[in-house]
C-alpha cells in the first residue's frame, strides 16, 4: 500500500467527480430505497392474502440473491426481452429492489413489535385498516427504526461501489483507473477516505433524526 | 516460482545472483498470469473447462522446453499487470500491446503476434473514425487496458466507459450500452463471430499493436531464455505450425496478421 | 319505568371460545339499556374483558348474535358500530407521536370524515371538562397515568359515541390517580351517557352505576341495581366476591 | 436444454474456488469476531480506540473497494488469499458487533458472579460468559453469513474465477446473459434461502428455550 | 473479650458517590470482626448493598480506604480480595449452563488452580450439609429459589472464604423457601464463619447475629448486640424503622 500526493494532484478534478456521482447515488438510491421500502411494509401490513405472497416472494428473492447479479440481469440482461434502461437507472432500481426488501423487514419488525393495543385503540375508532397503519401505527414504526434503518443505509453507499462494474465512473471506478494508468494506490486511499467521509455524514445526519423524532412512551 | 520479487522498478538490481529463473529452476515450476475471455490466445473452453490458446500453448511449450511446470494463474484485465509487478507471477503469458510507458515497468519480450486496434461498431452505425469523436457516442474498452488512454487521447469528445471483460464490453455493444468497442483486430474479429451479423469493423485502425509477454527486471535471465525460445520457434517452423493451428490462416512473417 | 328504555346492546345466546377449547362467554344473554351506567365485576378471567372487546368486534364470536341497537356485529359491520361505540382501554393506548389533542381529532377527522373546523372547539370543550385543557400539545409521554386516561377518555368522547365501552379503566394507574378518572366517569355518567364499565372500584359502581352484573365463568350471574347489590347479592359466589374485594 | 447443460457444466467449476473461500472466511471471521468483540466489551484504555476505529472502517468502507485496495497493494498475495483475507477482515467487524451485543445482553449479575469468586477476565469470559453468549447469537451469525455468501460475487471484481467470474466468461460463447445470471442467482438463492429459514428456525427454537 | 477479636474488614472515612452527585456512602467508618455474624439493616437506599459491594470491589470507591485483613481495596488486588469473600446475592447469580455443582467447582478450580480431586469431598460435603447432595447434578434452571441459594451459598463455601458477604439473600424467595435459606446461614453462623448479611429478616438477625447495625442514608447510625437493638434503639430512626418492619 503506498499513497502519493502528487495523484490528488493530478486526479483531482476526476476524483471531484466521481465523489459528486457517488454522492448522488447514494442520495438518490436511498431516497427511493427507503420510500419503496415503507410502500412495501404498508402493503404488507395490509395483509391481503395474495399481494402478501407475492411481497414476501419478492423480499425472499431479493433479500437471497447478490446484488452484483441482480445489477447484471437489470443491466445486461433486460436489454434481450427489450427493455433498455440507462446503467443508472439499472443502479437505483437494483438498489432499491435489493434495499428495499431489506429495509422493509426492518419496518415490517418495528410494525410487529408495536403493542397490539394500538392497532386496537385505532380500530375501536373505526379507522379502516390502513388509516390505523397510515396514522397509528407506520408512524411509530418508522421513527423506532431509524437506527437500524440509517445501519442499512450505511450499506447502500456500499452498494454504489458496485455501479463500477456496470460501466458507471463512479468512486471505485475511477480508483481503480487512476491505479491502471499509475499503479499506484493512492486513489483507492482516497476513495476509502471519502466514503468514510459520507458515512460520517450519515451517521451524524441519523444522531440528529433519532433524537428529533424518537417515540416516548 | 514467484517468490523473490520487489514491486516494479525497484527491482532494477537484478544483475546478480538472485534471478526469478533461479527461483523457478528450485521450485521446478513457471508461473505465469494470463486473462481469459481473449480467444484465441487465453480463453476457457467452454466444453472441457481447459484453459488454451495460442499463447497458451507457447507458455506450455517454453515451460517444456525448460524442462519445468507450468501453472497458470487467470486474472481480470485490471489486474494482470499488477500480478507482475507485486511478483504473483513469473511472466504475463497473456495480449499484452507493447507501449514505451510500459517497457519502463517490464522487460517485453519479442511480440508473438502483430495486430491492429479498430473499433467495433453496430451493423450501419458508423462508417469513419471522426464519427467516434462526439459527446453523444459512447466508447468501451476493457478495465486497465492501453485503449482507455489512447481512446481520450484520439476521442477528447466522446464518453469513454470501461468493462472488466471482453465478453461484457461485446454485450455492452449489443445492447446498445456502447456505440463502439475498442480492442485489438483479434479480439474484435472474435467478437464479431459470436454475434453473426450484428457488428461490424471500422476499416481504418486506430492503432498498431504488437503483443508480446512481458517479465520483471529481477528476472534478466528468464528475458533471455523466453527471446531465444521465440527466435527459434520462428525459425525452425514450430511457431508457424501454431500460429495455423489457432488462427486459421498460414503465418507470414510480416508486420500485420489479422487480415 | 326502564322497560321502556331502549336497548342499544343485546347479547343472544352468544359463544365465545378461543383455540384452545376454552369456553369463555357460555350461552350469554344480556341487554344493555339507553342512557344507564352498566358495571360489569367478576373475578379475574371470568371474560369481562372479552364480553366487552366482542361488542365492537374486537373479538369475534363463534355462536349467538350480538345486537347493537338492533343490528348484528359482523365482520363487515365492524367499522360502522365501532363509529358508535367509544372504548377505553387499561392501558390508554394513546399513540404515542402525536399529541393528546391529535389522538382525540384522529377519529372525527379520519374516521366520520369532519373537518377539523367543524369539531375542534367541541373537543377542546371535553379537555375542559377532564381538566386537561393546559396540556392538550402534549405528548402522552409526557402526562401521568392519569392524565393519560382522561385524554384517553376524550378521544373516546370526540367521536359523540352512543356507548362508551370502559375495559378496567383504572387498573393500570397509582393509587393517587384513580380518583380523577373516577370523577370523569361519574361525571359522564351524570350527563346520562351509555356506559359499560368493567371495574373493580366498588365505591364507582355504588356511586354511578344504574346497574351492576357479576360475571363468573362466562355466565352472567346476577344483574342488580347497586343497591341490591351490595345488600342482597342473592348469589353465593356474587358474596364471596363482595367478601373478598371490599 | 443442451446449451444449459453446458453453461452449468461451465459455471459450476466456480463453485471449487466458493469451497475455497467460504469456509475459511467463515471460519477466520468468526475467530476474528470473537477476539475483537470481547475486547471491544472489555472498553480497554488503547485497544477501545483500536477495536472502534477498525468497526467503523469496516461499517463504512465498500467491500469491494477493500478487495481492489488490497489486492493492488499486497505483493505475493494471490486473489484467492486476497478474499479470504478481505471477506474474514470484513465480515470479522460485523460479526465482533454481534458478539459484543450478545455480551451485553447477559445480565450484569453474571458478571458479579463470576467476579466474586475471583474468576480472572479470561476465565470469566470463557466459562460463564461466552457459553452463554453462543446461542443468543447463533441466529445473527447465520445472517451474517448470509452477506458473506453474497459478497463472495465482489470478488469476481480480483480476478478469482468463482461463479460470476464464470458467467462473465462464458458470455464469450453463448450471449444469453438472462440464462446465465438467472442461474448464478437461482444457486445463491438456494443456499441463502435455506440458511435464513434455518436462522429464523433456531430464533424460533431459542426463544421458545428462554422462555421456559 | 471482644476488643481481643481481630478486624476482618475496615471502613475507613468512606466516601462513594455515583455519578449524579448523590452521596451513598458518607464518610462511613466501620469494623468487621473475625467470627462475627454482622447484621446489616436500614431503609431501601440506605446504601447497604453499596457498602456490601465496595468491600470486594465490585464498586470503586471516591474517597477513605477499605482494609481487608489489613490490606487496602484496590483495583489491582481486588482478585486476591475476592478469592477471600464469598459473596451470596439477591438474585443468585448461578451459572445456567453449568450444574449447581460445576457452578461450585468452577471458582476454586479456575480461581484457586485446585485440582477436582483435591476438592471435590469437600464440596460434595457442602452440598450435604445444606440439603441438596441430590440435586448436586442439577442445573440451575431445574431448581427452585431457595435451592438455587444454597446453592450459590455453596458456590461462595467452596472458595474457603475469610468472609461471606451477604446481600439480601432471601428476598427474591417465596415465603416458604425463605425458612430454608436462613436455616442454612444460622448454621454457618453457628460455626462461628464471618459473615455480614444484609437482610430484612428481623428474626435472623435477632437469633444468629452477633451485632446489627442499622444504615440511614450512607452512614451506620448505630451498631449493639441484638437484645440491645430490638429492646433500647436508642436512636429515634431505628425506632421508626423497627416499628414499621415488625
Ligand atoms: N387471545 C386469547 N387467546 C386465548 N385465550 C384468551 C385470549 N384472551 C383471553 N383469553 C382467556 O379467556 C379467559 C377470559 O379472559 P378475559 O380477559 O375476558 O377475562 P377478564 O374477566 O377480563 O379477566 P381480568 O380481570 O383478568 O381482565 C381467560 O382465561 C384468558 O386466559
Ligand atoms: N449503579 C448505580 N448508579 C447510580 N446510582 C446507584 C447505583 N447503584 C445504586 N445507586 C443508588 O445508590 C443509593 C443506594 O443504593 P443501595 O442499593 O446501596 O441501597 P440499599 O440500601 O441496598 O437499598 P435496597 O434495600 O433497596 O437494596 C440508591 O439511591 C440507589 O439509587
Ligand atoms: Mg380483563
Ligand atoms: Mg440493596
Amino acid at each position: 500500500m503506498n499513497f502519493n500526493l502528487y495523484v490528488l494532484i493530478e486526479w483531482w478534478p476526476k476524483i471531484l467527480s466521481a465523489f459528486g456521482t457517488t454522492l448522488f447515488y447514494f442520495v438518490v438510491c436511498s431516497c427511493v430505497a427507503v420510500l419503496f421500502a415503507i410502500l412495501i411494509s404498508m402493503l404488507l401490513a395490509l395483509r391481503l392474502k395474495g399481494l402478501t405472497c407475492f411481497l414476501r416472494a419478492y423480499i425472499a428473492v431479493f433479500r437471497n440473491t447478490p446484488l452484483l447479479v441482480q445489477l447484471f440481469l437489470l443491466f445486461y440482461g433486460l436489454p434481450f426481452i427489450g427493455i433498455r434502461m440507462p446503467a443508472f437507472f439499472c443502479g437505483l432500481i437494483g438498489v432499491a429492489l435489493n434495499e428495499g426488501a431489506f429495509i422493509s423487514e426492518i419496518i415490517r419488525g418495528y410494525i410487529e413489535a408495536l403493542p397490539r393495543g394500538d392497532w386496537e385503540a385505532g380500530e375501536s375508532l373505526g379507522l379502516s385498516r390502513f388509516s390505523v397503519i397510515r396514522y397509528a401505527i407506520l408512524p411509530q414504526a418508522l421513527r423506532d427504526s431509524v437506527p437500524a434503518v440509517t445501519g442499512q443505509i450505511s450499506i447502500i453507499i456500499k452498494d454504489t461501489s458496485l455501479f463500477s462494474m456496470i460501466m458507471i465512473s463512479e468512486l471505485t471506478r475511477t480508483a481503480n483507473s487512476i491505479y491502471t494508468r499509475t499503479f499506484d494506490t493512492s486513489g483507492f486511499i482516497i476513495s476509502a477516505v471519502l466514503y468514510l467521509f459520507i458515512f460520517f455524514l450519515l451517521t451524524l445526519l441519523s444522531k440528529q433524526i433519532e433524537r428529533r423524532y424518537k417515540v416516548k412512551r | 516460482a514467484s517468490k523473490t520479487a520487489a514491486t516494479g522498478s525497484s527491482a532494477m538490481a537484478a544483475g546478480g545472483t538472485q534471478d526469478a529463473m533461479d527461483q523457478i529452476f528450485a521450485d521446478g515450476k513457471l508461473v505465469v498470469a494470463t486473462e481469459l475471455g481473449t480467444p484465441p490466445f487465453a480463453y476457457k473452453d467452454p466444453k472441457t473447462g481447459e484453459i488454451d490458446g495460442l499463447a497458451i500453448e507457447l507458455a506450455r511449450m517454453f515451460a517444456d522446453e525448460l524442462g519445468v511446470e507450468l501453472e497458470i494463474r487467470t486474472f481480470e484485465w485490471a489486474g494482470i499487470i499488477p500480478s507482475l509487478l507485486t511478483g504473483q507471477v513469473d511472466m504475463l503469458t497473456t495480449c499484452l500491446t507493447r507501449t514505451t510507458a510500459r517497457a519502463g515497468k517490464m522487460i517485453f519480450i519479442e511480440p508473438f503476434v502483430a495486430v491492429p486496434a479498430h473499433a467495433l461498431v453496430r451493423k450501419g452505425t458508423f462508417h469513419s473514425l471522426s464519427e467516434l469523436n462526439n459527446p453523444d457516442v459512447v466508447l468501451t474498452t476493457t478495465t486497465g487496458g492501453i485503449y482507455e488512454e489512447l481512446a481520450e487521447k484520439l476521442f477528447p469528445n466522446a464518453q469513454i466507459k470501461t468493462n472488466g471483460t471482453n465478453a461484457d464490453n461485446a454485450v455492452a455493444l449489443q445492447t446498445m450500452r456502447a456505440d463502439a468497442y475498442l480492442n485489438d483486430k483479434l479480439q474484435l474479429v472474435a467478437s464479431m463471430e459470436m454475434y453473426k451479423d450484428q457488428f461490424e469493423l471500422i476499416p481504418e485502425p486506430i492503432a498498431w499493436d504488437s503483443l508480446a509477454f512481458a517479465t520483471r527486471f529481477d528476472s534478466p535471465k528468464l528475458a533471455n531464455s523466453a527471446n531465444m525460445f521465440m527466435r527459434l520457434i520462428k525459425m525452425d517452423g514450430k511457431y508457424a505450425e501454431i500460429f495455423k493451428k489457432w488462427m486459421g490462416y498460414d503465418y507470414v512473417p510480416t508486420f500485420e496478421v489479422g487480415s | 319505568m326502564e322497560q321502556e328504555k331502549r336497548v342499544v346492546v343485546e347479547f343472544k345466546d352468544v359463544v365465545k371460545q378461543f383455540e384452545d377449547d376454552l369456553v369463555v362467554l357460555d350461552h350469554l344473554n344480556m341487554k344493555f339499556y339507553d342512557g344507564e351506567t352498566h358495571v360489569l365485576c367478576g373475578r379475574s378471567g371470568a371474560g369481562k374483558s372479552t364480553l366487552i372487546r366482542c361488542i365492537n368486534y374486537l373479538e369475534s364470536i363463534n355462536a349467538g348474535e350480538i345486537l347493537v341497537e338492533g343490528e348484528a356485529v359482523t365482520k363487515k359491520r365492524a367499522r360502522a358500530i365501532r363509529k358508535k361505540c367509544g372504548m377505553v382501554f387499561q392501558s390508554f393506548n394513546l399513540f404515542p407521536h402525536m399529541t393528546i389533542l391529535e389522538n382525540a381529532l384522529l377519529g372525527p377527522m379520519k374516521s366520520l370524515n369532519k373537518q377539523k373546523a367543524e369539531i375542534i372547539e367541541k373537543v377542546e370543550s371535553y379537555f375542559h371538562k377532564v381538566g386537561l385543557a393546559e396540556k392538550m400539545r402534549a405528548l402522552p409521554g409526557e402526562l401521568s397515568g392519569g392524565q393519560k386516561q382522561r385524554a384517553a377518555i376524550v378521544r373516546a368522547l370526540a367521536m359523540e359515541p352512543d356507548l362508551i365501552l370502559f375495559d378496567e379503566p383504572t387498573s393500570a394507574l397509582d393509587p393517587e390517580m384513580i380518583g380523577e378518572v373516577l370523577n370523569v366517569m361519574k361525571q359522564l355518567s351524570d350527563e346520562g351517557r351509555t356506559m359499560l364499565v368493567v371495574t373493580h372500584e366498588m365505591g364507582f359502581a355504588r356511586e354511578a352505576a344504574d346497574k351492576i352484573s357479576f360475571m363468573d365463568a362466562g355466565k352472567i350471574v346476577a344483574t342488580k341495581t347497586p343497591v341490591d347489590f351490595f345488600h342482597d347479592p342473592g348469589h353465593e359466589s356474587v358474596e364471596r366476591f363482595l367478601k373478598q374485594i371490599l | 436444454m443442451a446449451d444449459i447443460i453446458t453453461i452449468v457444466k461451465f459455471l459450476s467449476t466456480g463453485v471449487i474456488a466458493l469451497i475455497e473461500v467460504i469456509p475459511a472466511s467463515v471460519a477466520i471471521s468468526l475467530v476474528l469476531g470473537i477476539i475483537i468483540g470481547i475486547l471491544g466489551y472489555l472498553q480497554i484504555p488503547i485497544i477501545r480506540y483500536i477495536v472502534s476505529a477498525y468497526i467503523i472502517a469496516m461499517r463504512g468502507l465498500p467491500p469491494l473497494t477493500l478487495l481492489l485496495l488490497v489486492f493492488f497493494s499486497g505483493s505475493f498475495v494471490s486473489p484467492i488469499v486476497t478474499a479470504i483475507v478481505v471477506l474474514s477482515v470484513y465480515h470479522g467487524a460485523y460479526i465482533a458487533e454481534i458478539v459484543r451485543a450478545g455480551i451485553s445482553a447477559i445480565p450484569k449479575g453474571q458478571h458479579e458472579g463470576a467476579d466474586s469468586i475471583g474468576l480472572s477476565v479470561i476465565a470469566k469470559m470463557v466459562h460463564v460468559i461466552m457459553p452463554q453468549v453462543w446461542l443468543s447469537i447463533i441466529p445473527s451469525l447465520v445472517g451474517q453469513y448470509i452477506i458473506l455468501i453474497k459478497d463472495t460475487t465482489l470478488i469476481s471484481a480480483i480476478g478469482v474465477m468463482e461463479l460470476l467470474n464464470n458467467a462473465r466468461q462464458i458470455m464469450q460463447v453463448v450471449y444469453r446473459p438472462i440464462t446465465v445470471y438467472v442461474i448464478v442467482a437461482v444457486f445463491f438463492f438456494v443456499i441463502c434461502f435455506f440458511l435464513e429459514n434455518l436462522s429464523k428456525h433456531l430464533e424460533r427454537r431459542i426463544k421458545a428455550k428462554t422462555i421456559l
